[in-house]
């Protein structure tokens, strides 16, 4: 069957959308598979100029020397917008326009995929509307602004906790009546058929990139790359291209507070979906996700806006359920300490999602690491500044960098 | 195109005349109230009832579901408590089952649609609508529906294509359910010019057709048979009433009572119809 | 003599800091002009996969429709930290290192250089004090917190008003104690000799870049050249390789809110040195200074933190007086349209200080414009959002978004 | 090494024994106020006493002088009044200005130092220190005091070479004045072990030298004597004392006897004292 990794994936739709998936399917294997009419020459080449690619594999002098092994860092942060985000986002933004839509809509939790997208339609000249729940638009205002800014209009979403389950909701509710002009921009490799592969194929630049890089560098390929994992777009866009290597390929996710669920509140405290979900079907797709008993989604939690979802990508689903890539969970405090930590020794702040690979290293043997680590830095942490500092001194995370600088000046002056 | 294999009550209600087919939350705002509003809706002239069976992703619905279900949800409704709500309602109508592909699935020890397909026939469910599972991943459920002597009810859409229709036709049984216009439920105050082209390319199908989707009057209803509907959906116009009283506080002997009124609106407007040929 | 340019600059310090700019000179000829122990190669080595260069340069093309030519964007926005910034100060911090210092001092005003110095000192292993105006550290908090994240001591300056002026005074304080051991990561092209070489020197891979980019892809060189001028390393940096060519060369300058000065008050409403300003002596170098007729230095005035000084580098000045640059200058008002204006049609939203030279353009004479422009956006505009949402909205800037979005949830939900 | 062209009151003030050079900020907190408190040093014991010109951007000085040089602008210090300071001070010993180079170069209305020196020299000044003019850059303003007779006193920093330190002691005139640690200006409550190692090398030096930055009590400095000054130069001690009556309101008559007792102070600690040889 099309469209299925395994067990997973599949088009979970409403019958309305059926046709605009077919159409995207045409469209994804003519223009995304085929090149044709340029397309993915035009998009390579809009993703160099405009959108900063490729981006640089670095050598982590300090975290090579912590862990007594090579560590490289593959650099997503320095993408245009300041994440693996805007790749998808300015792929699916042109592939709208060759398909002759007249509208774009997505949605967004943490604001990265909302603002690439805002900036990729910018580009392209297409209107642009952003869903995102109403707690997301209250603890995320500089995204807001950003997306304002590049003219997208930005629509809260009041329902349940007005988070990014919410927001994809409210998304497919739009584009089930829009479908006809408007082409629906999901921001991870998650949603049906066949969202999942367009995603992975525009995400997939990663790790070629990095593969010829780490071959160009070193002469030889790494033994393992790890990438943090919310619905799987950053860590399929590392591992695709590795796939057939014999390289270990390991995604981390967030463990949040805690692994245990509270499943009378419908809360996970954690966004552990590939350690701790079960096969269910949201969004559009078969995968694994946090649900209760009785197939009811839970709220997820994670410190870190853009994993806090109860979903995952199918196609890594399968991949963690083949044995091909290593599913881990990192905690909160252990991420905050990792954007510490890559913080002060590096001089990289990376985003908090990030941060949950940086920690995997602390926790990960000596054999997982190998001798030769290439790490995806999927974004910069500018957004979670306020988040890392006030979340870090609540847990006093020994790292976290006191902020007297802010006391009142001292009254008058004298040498001291 | 391939027979029903079974005698559908379903079908069988449409035989005298324009249907009323009214929908509701099951459980909205409270286990017994709902229960009293469904009866209410018996009364007031239903055909078939749908009950929806609240799910927390209901990518389908318009806001003024989406609220019924968050309030069934608070109020403590689940798959299990579900049919044994079934199990208790007074009414001789068949029942239509309105759910989300995932509450199916989960049900019971073992993957898959059978289990919760089952009960539900034990639970004297008539039929099934599931709003998000196009025809290409009907299958299972399509087959537990046959096993158990279940409608599998399926929904056309204004973008459905020609090829689709014939494949969603071929799955379904009990009535064809016709979406009225793109989007999501929820009432609206005019008929969409959508659902007279939807109308058209469905004169030759056996199974009666059903519209839904925004209808919200008498008014709307009539115009809708007057096109060629062989009933008519109703939901977040009665859903809204169930809204209203609630946040009205309203006790649900009055709020029952306006559902009535309300459906016999509805009934009154299309009973005198004779559909179009 | 050496160290100056025409009439400007000099080493105007106190005595106990000229063997460190000796010392300073030598290794400057040393490293950077004769790249000794490969010097320049690690610094191009580490800009590469640490700071993300070479930069693209893309074509705008929104911008090039309206002013009917070719307009190019030199994207130094896309360096890790988000300006131009970095190549400076990596450039200095490891020179410090080859030198054998032992501490990085730098200043701040927008926190633009302070957070590049922060992240070069952290990359690179050393310790880092940032002296930044008590009124700067609370109106750009985020900047503070990058700075602190990378493990740089934030020290708050609390004379005068608190910004940029006094926040060089205060590290040339330092630096006047701690010479022997630290070296001071000066911010531009300005101060003594030999700062606004070395700093140029660093930054002129900008022009390096550009001038091949555009030659690769037009096979011709720009008509012009434009670039924001605050202390002048970004309009430095971009001009330098083309000084030799036929190429018109615009820096632009700060506007503020008016070109007249209130001598009285000490205060000029703008920062616009190179066209109202008269030659004097400021932090260490003759140049063109804001000053009253007494010689006392100005407090200057800008929407923007980074282009808000009274003086500029000394090169700039003497190209400007010597005509080969032309000096511009764009208002408040002008520039945050300008921030608008680029957001919106090409999906970059720039830092205050490049919204200046994207101002310009408005302004700008067709033969100014020319056939061909390139135009550096010199950081981009993140750390700028809150400032540029309530200034346009307070000047009533038509192109500003509303912000409405913020507005409580509407109660209840109906089907609208 | 070259001979100074005239003969240098200040010099001369060196020869009656060591030499207490104390520093004010001319202006601070008013005009007038200031003008007092340059006669309470003479009172105390002054030898020749240096007059801070405020500047914007004192890159030289630590937070007591930075708060003087505050304090003298918003009273109106422009160098228009602290020529008229000058003029209206009835002291005898010679003054010294003390000053950064852009006040210098923009006075008058033709560029240079010229203009300055010659107002300085009518307006009855000896002397001029300019913190952040090196030697490299003191040419024009040291031909323009030769011309007018005014000595160019230049500093000596611990981290001073020995060839800058020949072309220091070249260009200097009045006193050598040698700074006696790394950094700014500033009371300090040690004296710094670099003072002894700098005033070491420069034991065959004609000019008598005086030892300024950080000394605050006679105690340190007889130190500063014994290692082997002609004299000491005291600020931020007394400009502190100004400091402190102006934030407790005192009236500037106790401040003025205040600074007269300081001085005394050190005078008495250092006039018993020989010069080492
Ligand atoms: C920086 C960054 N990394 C990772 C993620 C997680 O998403 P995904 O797993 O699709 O890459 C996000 C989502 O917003 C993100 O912003
Ligand atoms: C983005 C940006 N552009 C320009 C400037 C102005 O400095 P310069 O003229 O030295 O390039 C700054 C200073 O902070 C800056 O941050």
């Amino acid at each position: 069957m099309t469209g299925t990794f395994g067990r997973y994936g599949g088009q979970y739709v409403p019958e309305a959308l059926m046709p605009a998936l077919t159409e995207l399917k045409g469209a994804y294997e003519q223009y995304v598979l085929e090149n044709a009419d340029g397309f993915m020459d035009e998009f390579h080449e809009r993703m160099r100029s405009f959108g900063g690619r490729p981006t640089p594999l670095q050598r982590a002098d300090a975290l090579s020397d912590r862990y007594d092994t090579d560590v490289y860092l593959k650099r997503e942060d320095l993408v245009h917008g300041g994440a693996h985000k805007l790749t998808n986002a300015l792929g699916q933004v042109l592939l709208a326009k060759y398909m002759g839509k007249e509208r774009i809509i997505a949605e967004t939790g943490a604001g990265q995929h909302g603002t690439a997208t805002a900036m990729a339609a910018a580009h392209l000249d297409m209107p642009c509307e952003i869903y995102m729940g109403r707690t997301d638009t209250n603890r995320q205002r500089p995204n807001v602004f950003r997306m304002r800014l590049n003219d997208a209009t930005v629509t809260p979403v009041d329902v349940g906790r007005g988070t990014l389950k919410e927001a994809i909701s409210e998304a497919m509710r739009d584009w089930a009546q829009s479908v006809e002009t408007t082409h629906y921009v999901i921001g991870s490799v998650v949603g049906p058929h066949p969202f999942p592969k367009l995603v992975r194929e525009f995400q997939s630049v990663i790790s070629e990139e990095s593969r010829r890089q780490i071959r160009d560098r070193t002469g030889s390929l790494p033994t393992s790359v790890v990438a943090c994992a919310g619905g799987g777009s950053n860590a399929m866009g590392s591992f695709t291209t590795f796939l057939n290597d014999d390289v270990a390929l390991h995604a981390v996710e967030a463990g949040g507070e805690s692994l245990t669920v509270d499943a009378d509140a419908g809360v996970a405290p954690n966004s552990a979906t590939l350690q701790t979900g079960s096969e269910g079907v949201l969004h559009g797709a078969r995968t694994r996700v946090l649900q209760d008993e009785h197939g009811q989604i839970m709220a997820s939690h994670s410190v870190s806006a853009g994993l806090d979802y109860a979903g995952v990508g199918p196609e890594l689903a399968h991949l963690v359920d083949a044995g091909r890539v290593s599913a881990h969970t990192v905690d909160d405090e252990t991420a905050l300490a990792g954007v510490h930590r890559l913080s002060q020794t590096e001089g990289i702040i990376p985003a908090l999602e990030t941060a949950h690979a940086v920690g995997w290293l602390e926790e990960a043997t000596e054999s997982q690491l190998g001798e030769q680590i290439v790490l995806t830095v999927s974004g910069r942490g500018d957004k979670d500044l306020e988040t890392v500092l006030e979340e870090s001194t609540r847990r006093n995370i020994p790292e976290t960098p006191d902020m007297d600088v802010f006391d009142p000046p001292a009254n008058g002056g004298t040498d001291a | 195109m391939e027979e029903p294999m079974h005698n559908s009550a379903i079908t069988a209600a449409f035989d005298t005349g324009p249907a009323f087919v009214p929908y509701l939350t099951a459980g909205d705002p409270t286990f017994e109230a709902s229960l009293e509003y469904v009866q209410a809706l018996e009364r007031g002239g239903a055909s078939v009832i749908e009950l929806g069976l609240p799910f927390s992703e209901p990518i389908a619905e318009g806001k003024t579901i989406q609220n019924a279900i968050s309030r069934s949800l608070e109020g403590g409704m689940t798959p299990v408590r579900f049919f044994k709500f079934l199990e208790q309602l007074d009414v001789t109508v068949p029942l239509v089952c309105m759910t989300y592909y995932n509450l199916i699935y989960q049900y019971g020890t073992h993957d898959g649609p059978r289990p919760f397909v089952e009960r539900a026939a034990t639970a004297g469910l008539d039929g099934i609508i599931v709003p998000d599972l196009p025809a290409e991943e009907a299958g299972p459920l399509h087959s537990a529906c046959q096993s158990h002597g279940l409608d599998l009810i399926t929904i056309v859409a204004p973008t459905t294509t020609t090829d689709r229709l014939e494949r969603l036709v071929s799955l379904c049984s009990g009535y064809l359910y016709v979406q009225a216009r793109l989007g999501v439920t929820g009432a609206r105050s005019d008929v969409s010019e959508q659902t007279a082209a939807s109308l058209d390319r469905l004169t030759d199908i056996e199974l009666p057709v059903a519209v839904g989707f925004g209808i919200s009057s008498g008014e709307h209803a009539r115009t809708v048979i007057e096109s060629g509907a062989d009933g008519v959906i109703v939901g977040s116009a009665l859903v809204e009433i169930i809204g209203e009283g609630h946040r009205a506080g309203d006790s649900p002997d009055m709020v029952a009572q306006r559902l009535e009124a309300k459906s016999r609106e509805i009934t009154t407007a299309i009973t005198k119809l004779q559909q179009q040929p």
